[in-house]
């Protein structure tokens, strides 16, 4: 087996967007980058057969989540001319109205940062194995699915 | 030879073993089949395996001591 | 002439990451927002005929560019659904690494959100009276142009 | 009659003049003649006119008051 630097990208609860600021800041001393792409998932308070989500409960198989998202992040600057790729997805109890998922692609010209970040969101919701529980404000459940 | 078995999500829910002993030579395409006359309920779900963490494309065959996960559709981000 | 609530997009100086992070606090009350896309435009430290910009010099019309954006911000309302749109563009000088234009779109589901925030980015380079003079480091000067 | 002229850009590096008066009747394409005449380095810029803060698509008759943006390609974001 070949070597291989796999990044984190799990964190517990939600990601605040104070994190998000933080993160946009470090950037500043990246002089090449023209165009940064951001895509932040917020927990919805949807209605599912009259009973409404209070917080989604997310769970993962970590270690293969990560040798998933180790192949798209591969993938992804093997096709895009990107300078930064950086995604970050919550476990645990995530509020509604709280961000659970933050993906932020940097490039010097627009184009591959926006198109980037794009499939990173559609391929990491096909392809890790996270799971969220929609918890109802009856403590009911019902499990997410990824359409 | 002994099949560890992982379970998560809804799954986890229907699904109760860890461990599964057999001495006839066994295959992903077997192990589904089995767990789903153990557990009916796992038919009526879209469900994928990972092999020792790798996520199975096709029929593979099993080794004692390997880990297979059960994973149900995939609600992450 | 028909009433119309012009809204400013102008901000004089560089968009802090803060404010960015503030911006996306704000939208934590909105439980129907399931994904906010965000582009932000950064001044990259270009080399023109062997100088290095040191920064970007904005200044606009700006009456026409507020009328050309509340004529994009109508139409993008009306083919995505979205929950909110927010435009800044910086006037003013803008030192390399900072960020001068922040744009955020937030929707029920990812793709208006997504769609919508590129749109937004494309025709405001294109069609508001906006003009970046990238200083170089000796202090003369070269009028950018969008592509 | 008298059009009020803003210039931008690299347009205000190269063009002086505030206003224009002339007896003539006068519209939008007359103008860019007119003023290319005065500023031959126009004629190898690509730019637009908006008549009254509105975005110039076609030739407009101007009126006296009238004020007239000339405007190099834009560049923000």
């Amino acid at each position: 087996m070949k070597e291989k630097n796999i990044k984190n990208i799990f964190v517990d609860g939600p990601i605040s967007p104070a994190f998000i600021g933080g993160s946009i800041a470090k950037h500043s001393a990246k002089k090449e980058i023209g165009g940064h792409s951001i895509f932040l998932g917020q927990v919805r308070a949807d209605e599912i057969d009259g009973k409404r989500v209070s917080a989604i409960d997310y769970t993962a198989y970590q270690e293969t989540a990560l040798e998933q998202m180790h192949a798209i992040r591969a993938e992804i600057f093997e096709k895009y001319n990107l300078t930064c790729m950086h995604v970050y997805q919550s476990l645990g109890t995530i509020k509604t109205g709280e961000i659970c998922l933050f993906v932020f692609t940097s490039s010097a010209h627009r184009k591959p940062a926006i198109m980037a970040c794009e499939e990173i969101v559609e391929r990491l919701k096909a392809e890790l194995p996270v799971w969220g529980r929609e918890i109802f404000e009856d403590g009911t459940h019902h499990w997410k699915e990824n359409i | 030879m002994e099949i560890n078995i992982l379970s998560f999500g809804k799954i986890a829910e229907i699904m109760t073993i860890t461990s599964l002993k057999t001495d006839e030579p066994m295959d992903t395409d077997g192990l589904k089949l089995q767990l789903e006359e153990s557990y009916p309920a796992l038919k009526t779900i879209k469900y994928k395996l990972a092999l020792n963490k790798q996520i199975v494309q096709q029929n593979r065959k099993l080794l004692s001591g390997d880990v297979v996960a059960i994973m149900p559709p995939f609600s992450g981000g």
